[in-house]
């Protein structure tokens, strides 16, 4: 999609095209799907709104496309979505491993990429790139705010399980440190299959380790994690004194289970819809479009498509480099965020988290209100240095 | 008891029946002659019910003691009486010789119970719990035969009973057969072996190219054989 | 010779060419490619569901086995990728001959099984050994390196990988005309005969299961080089269950029905998919059990029956188990 | 068993034993078939022929005892190892390629000697030098005309006649029918009796039959089990008048065939 | 380790369930049926459904789930599977894997693959004390059922002539008619009853793990391995190696946790090497 477009001039094709691509029928596509497609959409009526006959964009188009979570269809979306639907920039993309896919196509074409729900490190680290971006959360960030925070407020002994991937090898090794960090330790760190829909052995041996642990620290996500939670209520750990601190848990996962099964859980949320008068506004208009409530992800695709335009306004341009110097280093103040920093480093933002508690069902007193925020994680602790393994090329 | 009329059977296009009309009075043992494709086993089957799938159709009539067999499908045909041993034996692979017996239902006068068929086949009590297909040739033949006498068929309709059987055992079936008869059971026999059909059958049919071209009485068979031979050799 | 026999049937032969030259003008080309691939693993697979009977349905494990094994090479030994295709296929191969062992003894509906369980194996341990694999993120960014031609553009790609497919399938109908062919007819519709004959039935079984699974390897490999990605879904049992389909679709024992019924499957997937409709399997499960149901013989196998040719009985169907 | 053993046996069973899940099918058969012999087998039903010829051919692994063919040790080895070594069957029930035709199945029959079979990159043009061979051997059991149809449209007598040359196409030294005339019509056993006949030249047969006239016409030994054992051994003529023969299996001469 | 091996025999209890169901299905049908896991996850889905719109309970939804599948097994029989009887098996097993692609997409489209939340009965939400250790109340039950419906299943298809007519009907459909059986009644109710197993698997499963559309999809293949080394369409041998497989799954997932999912097929391999129609199973006729 080369050469001077008709209207915008600097534009190419004359439009700018985003480009939600995440999952529209698996496991996240509750948590981001069609809910972020809509966010992007307020973000562009909000920059339309902002700069009316002075934007430099006249035309905006939002493409979406599912991969699945499956980094090979992501991969072939990520490449039929810059080719052939001209998209200037993929937003989303849940699921490290299609994060990771994703950020190779971006690199290869020049072209820009916001991940905004994957928890991949990685893509700050070896594998970040001069047109990725990541917004939202990583995996430090959950291992600090959760196993951090919780063991600092006294919950000193971890048991932890978590899947035996990747994704969560890579928890389990974040927590271990974050817990070690706080002062705590980790009794035991069990793999466990994935997918698996039994825990019932880990879950039987956890009150007989020595010493006790006091935490149950579940690395799980989705359907394996509603198998563990279920299970962890029939098996009455936190009577017996083990409490539950899931290091990946959406305002879905809590929905989907029930607050009852999950009340007291201690988790980490980049965002809640419920926080403050800011995002509770911002929550209201999505639910006129949407028809419920935001997830976190919902309003980090709202603010990464917005910042991607400001960029674009302010580079009088859609070249990929002219926007990627604008966007690096800029403060943000929107929806999502009060105050972040898009790192010029590497690519990532930092901003402000919280340490979130589940509601029993009793005190929930609206529909989706489920969280208590506990405190705030400042963006100094929740996310990690600049890694060295980082080279923008 | 059984009367056919004209009854013609086809296989697609090919007719391999052709207006073939007979008669069994009941208690007489009637066998069917005929070489190899006559249409014999056709026969039996159109009377059974069974030359009714993958373009097989019959026209004409077929009854049975008195009623009309045409509309019935075959399970109801088999309640009226009627008991068939298939040319190919018919034994199930996944029943043991002894459910293989039992399985079907009772539908005549005289069942036999089954104390009475491994007397009359020892050979059966024996291999009574193996898979019905592991037995040999011969022994699956008398396990069919021995399922319709269970049943307590008033007419049975044997496809070559004696076919892969010891000289000893055709011998036993004959008698069988005349036993049966003395029961007051109606038998209608395909048949290849001219000479066994000669020392059991009151009646004969030859069939020669899906058409009825002599009827002979028993004794007949032996007296003229050689012009048998001639139809039953070309 | 060969070449006289090719052309005993040209115009269906010439056609086929230039349709597969014509590919990527008319579709996407990445679709074009994966149509290319999908067509001579689904070829690959007809050389044992129609032409061995056997029904494999676990060859995700040789297709994905390779996508790594050439994505390996690609990455590390940095050799042209058509070697690195070569490599996959033939570590396809060396796979197949523990598992062919082990299940070449099995028929019918227990062959399925335990191939498949065998594939789920695979699939594990590829999900396991993570520091070759990449366990879930698969093998990212695995180059197409062609003596230096920039092959990026997935368009010459297309026409970079096309000669490996074409030799592909000549395989493959090489096999089946063959005097070996003709031996695995007879063991497909006859085992214990073609053993009284003398032929080591478990053997010549063995060697079509090798030999199919250095097909769908040398596809795989490709299909991991056009994508630069190799991941577990390459070796997950629905790919296996995708091909068997494409095959079923286009016409068992038709050789070429595998390869048709590749192509609708793959485009209808792209169609479906840029549509905006996600459940695919909704359409080509229905598409599917209509084909079981109401037409086993495929499109290929309806359309050959239709016209009337005098090779027929050369490439027979599996008609032994569609009587009685 | 009180028979002198022949001079110069080619096939040898010794002791052979049998068990399905404890059921003895055979049980310790001793046999040996003279060289250019015809041998035939008979016994009541279930006596266990049949299980004896999946004995001698492979298709069943003995429960004990040894197999000599040609003084080599075949015990144990399997169908295709057996029938490289000179020995063919024909199935009791027929069992062909329904699909192929009477040529295709002879050359696929010559092939099996060759190690053409495993060349899966030549042409299967390469067949074609068997087909002189192939239509001759159609010619010699009767099946010229037919040598392109398919086999699953073939009557009845010509399927048996097909099976036959097939069995002829491996050359063997040692050939097992297994009931060859079954289900066959008075002239269709003349037939066989007379194919039989010409194509003995050279070969030994074994047989499994009922049929007496068949035995008597071609039989030069008949060997009677009963219950898994060998009964009687000896030519035609004595057995047919030994007692047990009658008890066991003839029963009254005047039904046999 | 007493605690671990009960665990194993409640994951057993489900592999058992639906082994059962797809033996006698195979068993009288010759009918690999793909679809099952899809059955068990519709049976999960049903019972959501129930108390999700209806408000109807788990004691209901636990009789009138598998009643509703099973009809609709029925009706699948009567309608497709019929057809492919004279067929070679693998057809049904590619007819049935159709139909589940089908199924669990429809279900996604519906609902999405978002797990949905399923309370369990009060009756049965406390824990017992089992002597040796405490156990929760609904696994103990989920347990007991099951080795129930196991053994009534058993004794319905050995001690009674229903099993025996429909083994032979299903082998030699026109010969049993000829026996004066009529066959049509028989073949259409055993799937049915089949298809009723397992989403009585599904509702026993809803209160204790997540019910969403892929949840059969995996657990088929295990299950696949479990017949196969109990024996393909044996009844003794699918209940007693599912139980079996639990147990050892649940082992397994303590000492080896990175052979856990490996481990079933580890098995079934050494049990085909060593038997290859598997513990229980019938060697089909050889020649
Ligand atoms: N399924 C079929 N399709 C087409 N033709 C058939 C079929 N079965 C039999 N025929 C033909 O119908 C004719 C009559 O066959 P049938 O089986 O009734 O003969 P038969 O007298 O019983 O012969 P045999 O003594 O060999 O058993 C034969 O010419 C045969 O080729
Ligand atoms: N696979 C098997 N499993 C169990 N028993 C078997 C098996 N095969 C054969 N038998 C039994 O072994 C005995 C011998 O059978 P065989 O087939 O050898 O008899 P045969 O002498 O050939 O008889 P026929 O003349 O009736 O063909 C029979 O009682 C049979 O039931
Ligand atoms: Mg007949
Ligand atoms: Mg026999």
């Amino acid at each position: 999609a080369g050469g001077p477009g008709g209207g915008g001039g600097k534009i190419s094709g004359g439009k700018v095209v985003l480009a939600v691509l995440n999952d529209q029928s698996g496991i996240y596509s509750e948590l981001s799907g069609q809910g972020s497609v809509k966010a992007v959409r307020l973000a562009v009526d909000d920059y339309k709104a902002k700069y009316g006959s002075k934007a430099v964009v006249k035309k905006i188009d939002v493409v979406t496309a599912d991969h699945q979570n499956k980094p090979d269809i992501a991969h072939s979306k990520a490449q039929e979505l810059y080719d052939r639907r001209q998209a200037d920039v993929i937003l989303d993309v849940p699921t490290s491993s299609a994060a990771l896919a994703v950020a190779g196509v971006a690199k290869a074409r020049k072209k820009l990429f916001f991940d905004v729900s994957a928890a991949t490190t990685e893509l700050e680290g070896a594998q970040c790139n001069k047109y990725t971006f990541h917004y939202g959360f990583n995996s430090y960030t959950l291992a600090s705010g959760t196993g951090g925070t919780v063991t600092h407020d006294g919950a000193k002994n971890w048991y932890i399980v978590y899947p035996d991937y990747a994704f969560g090898q890579d928890m389990n090794k974040s927590f271990t440190q974050a817990v070690r960090s706080a002062g705590g330790t980790v009794v035991k760190s069990d793999p466990a299959p994935f997918p698996n829909d039994n825990f019932s052995s880990f879950l039987l041996k956890a009150p007989s380790l020595t010493p006790k642990p006091q935490v149950l620290g579940a690395m799980q996500a989705g359907g394996d994690l509603v198998n563990l939670v279920k299970q962890y209520n029939e098996y009455k750990l936190r009577a017996k004194g083990i409490g539950l601190a899931v290091g990946l848990m959406f305002l879905t996962d809590i929905h989907s289970l029930g607050p009852d099964a999950l009340a007291g859980t201690k988790f980490t949320d980049p965002w809640y819809w419920n926080a403050d008068a800011t995002n509770r506004a911002w929550a209201d208009r999505f639910q006129a479009v949407a028809g419920k409530r935001p997830t976190f992800a919902n309003a980090a695709n709202y603010s990464a498509a917005l910042q991607y335009l400001e960029a674009v306004q302010r580079a009088g341009t859609d070249k990929s480099g002219a926007v990627v110097r604008q966007l690096e280093g800029t403060k943000i103040d929107d929806a999502f965020t009060h105050g972040g920093t898009i790192r010029a480093a590497d690519h990532l933002l930092t901003h402000d988290v919280s340490l979130a508690q589940v509601k029993a069902g009793k005190d929930v007193t609206e529909p989706w209100d489920y969280e208590k925020v506990l405190s705030t994680v400042p963006a100094a602790q929740a996310f990690q240095p600049p890694s060295p393994a980082c080279r923008l090329g | 008891m059984l009367h056919i009329e004209d009854l013609s059977a086809w296989y697609g296009e090919a007719r391999v029946l052709t207006e073939v009309s007979l008669q069994v009075a009941e208690g007489e043992i009637v066998t069917l002659v005929g070489r190899n494709g006559a249409g014999k086993t056709t026969l039996l089957r159109s009377v059974m019910g069974l030359h009714t799938t993958g373009g097989a159709r019959t026209a004409g009539t077929a009854e049975f003691l008195g009623a009309d067999l045409t509309r019935l499908p075959a399970h109801r045909r088999t309640r009226r009486g009627l008991g068939y041993v298939p040319d190919d034996r018919g034994i199930y692979a996944t029943l043991t010789v002894e459910e293989n017996l039992t399985l079907p239902p009772a539908v005549g006068p005289h069942p036999w119970p089954l104390g009475q068929v491994y007397e009359t086949f020892p050979r059966l009590r024996e291999r009574r719990r193996s898979a019905g297909t592991n037995l040999s040739g011969g022994e699956q033949q008398m396990l069919a035969l021995a399922r319709v006498l269970r049943m307590g068929a008033r007419m049975l309709l044997c496809d070559e009973p004696t076919e892969g059987l010891s000289p000893l055992i055709v011998q036993q079936i004959g008698k069988i057969l005349r036993d049966v008869k003395d029961q007051g059971v109606t038998v209608l026999l395909v048949e290849q072996n001219v000479h066994f059909a000669a020392t059991v059958a009151d009646r004969h049919y030859l069939l020669a190219e899906g058409r009825i071209v002599r009827s002979l009485r028993g004794d007949e068979i032996r007296a003229r054989e050689h012009e048998l031979l001639e139809h039953l050799g070309i | 010779m060969i070449l006289s026999r090719l052309s005993a049937r040209p115009v269906p032969l010439i056609a086929g060419l230039l349709i597969a030259l014509a590919l990527p003008w008319m579709i996407y080309p990445p679709v074009a490619l994966d149509i290319a691939c999908w067509a001579l693993f689904a070829t690959a697979v007809d050389l044992l569901l129609g032409h061995t009977g056997l029904l494999p349905f676990g060859h995700a494990a040789f297709w994905g086995g390779s996508a790594y094994v050439t994505g390996l090479i690609a990455l590390h030994a940095g050799l042209p990728f058509p070697l690195a295709v070569l490599g996959g296929a033939v570590a396809a191969a060396i796979l197949a001959v523990p598992i062919g062992y082990l299940s070449a003894r099995l028929r019918g509906i227990y062959f399925a099984m335990v191939t498949l369980a065998f594939a789920q194996v695979v699939y594990f341990v590829a999900n396991q050994w993570r520091g070759l694999t990449g366990g879930e993120n698969g093998l990212q960014g695995i180059p197409r390196d062609f003596f230096g031609i920039d092959l990026s553009d997935p368009f010459f790609f297309y026409y970079a990988g096309l000669p490996l497919v074409l030799a592909g399938l000549f395989a493959a109908w090489r096999v089946v005309r063959s005097p070996f062919g003709r031996v695995l007819t007879a063991v497909r519709d006859n085992p214990a005969r073609a053993q009284a004959l003398g032929y080591p039935v478990a053997r010549y079984k063995l060697l079509a299961f090798v030999l199919s699974a250095g097909l769908s390897g040398l596809a795989g490999g490709l299909f991991a080089i056009g994508h630069g990605f190799a991941s577990l879904d390459e070796v997950y049992w629905t790919t296996s269950g995708q091909v068997v389909m494409m095959v079923v679709l286009g016409g068992i024992g038709t050789l070429w029905g595998g390869a048709l019924g590749a192509a609708l499957i793959v485009e209808l997937g792209d169609y479906l998919a840029t549509a905006g409709f996600q459940e695919i399997g909704l359409v080509t499960g229905a598409i599917f059990v209509i084909t079981v149901l109401v037409f086993r013989r495929g499109v290929w196998g309806t359309v050959h029956h239709l016209l009337p040719d005098p090779t027929r009985h050369r490439a027979p169907r599996r008609s032994a188990s569609e009587g009685a | 068993m009180g028979t002198p053993v022949p001079e110069s046996p080619v096939l040898t069973a010794r002791s052979l034993v049998k068990d399905f899940r404890g059921f003895r099918a055979v049980d310790g058969v001793d046999l040996d078939v003279a060289d250019g012999a015809v041998h035939a087998l008979v016994g009541p039903n279930g006596a266990g022929k049949t299980t004896l010829f999946h004995l001698l051919t492979g298709f069943h692994r003995p429960t004990a005892g040894r197999i000599h063919v040609g003084g080599r040790d075949l015990t144990g080895k399997r169908p295709e190892q057996i029938a490289r070594h000179g020995v063919a069957r024909s199935f009791q029930i027929t069992s062909l390629f329904p699909q192929m035709t009477p040529r295709e199945h002879l050359e696929l029959a010559l092939q099996a000697g060759t190690t053409l079979g495993w060349r899966f990159w030549r042409s299967d043009r390469a067949l074609r030098r068997f087909t002189d061979r192939a239509l001759d051997l159609l010619d010699q059991v009767g099946l010229a005309a037919h040598a392109d149809e398919p086999a699953g449209a073939l009557a009845y007598g010509r399927k048996r006649a097909l099976e036959l040359a097939l069995a002829l196409a491996l050359d063997p030294r040692v050939l097992l029918l297994d009931e060859p005339t079954a289900g066959m019509g008075t002239e269709d056993i003349d037939r066989t009796v007379e194919l039989i006949r010409r194509i003995r030249a050279g070969r030994t047969v074994v047989m499994v039959e009922h049929n007496m006239t068949v035995v008597a016409a071609l039989a030069d030994r008949v060997t009677v089990l009963q219950a898994g054992r060998v009964l009687v051994e000896g030519p035609y003529a004595e057995v047919r008048r030994d007692h047990r023969v009658i008890s066991a299996y003839l029963g009254d001469a005047r039904a046999a065939h | 380790m007493l605690q671990q091996a009960f665990n194993g025999l409640v994951g057993g209890a489900f592999y058992a369930l639906l082994a059962l169901g797809l033996s006698v299905i195979f068993g009288m049908l010759r009918v690999v049926n793909f679809a099952h896991g899809s059955f068990y996850m519709l049976g999960a889905f049903g019972a959501y459904v129930l108390l999700d719109s209806f408000g109807v309970d788990f004691w209901i939804a636990l009789v009138a789930v598998p009643v509703v599948l099973g009809a609709a097994g029925v009706l699948v029989e009567r309608v497709f599977v019929r057809r492919l009887t004279r067929l070679d098996p693998l057809y049904g097993f590619l007819f049935t894997f159709g139909l589940a692609l089908i199924l669990q997409d429809a279900v996604k489209r519906e609902y999405g693959v978002q797990s949905q939340p399923y309370p369990r009965p009060s009756a049965l939400s406390g824990s017992l004390d089992l002597g040796l250790f405490d156990y929760p109340t609904y696994q103990v039950f989920v347990l007991a059922l099951s080795v129930l419906v196991c053994a009534a299943t058993w004794l319905i298809l050995t001690r009674t002539r229903v099993g025996m007519i429909v083994r032979a009907a299903t082998e030699r459909p026109e010969l049993t008619r000829a026996l004066g059986i009529d066959v049509g009644r028989w073949v259409a109710p055993v799937f049915g009853f089949g298809v009723a197993l397992a989403g009585l698997a599904g509702v026993l499963a809803a209160p204790m793990r997540a019910v969403n559309p892929l949840m059969g999809a995996d657990l088929i293949i295990t299950v696949f391995a479990v017949v196969v080394i109990g024996g393909l369409g044996s009844i003794l041998g699918s209940v007693t190696a599912g139980f079996g497989i639990g147990l050892v799954s649940a082992l397994g997932n303590l000492y080896v946790p990175a052979l856990s999912q490996t481990l079933v097929f580890i098995v079934m391999a050494a049990v085909l090497l060593w038997r290859p129609a598997g513990l229980f199973g019938r060697e089909e006729a050889a020649l």
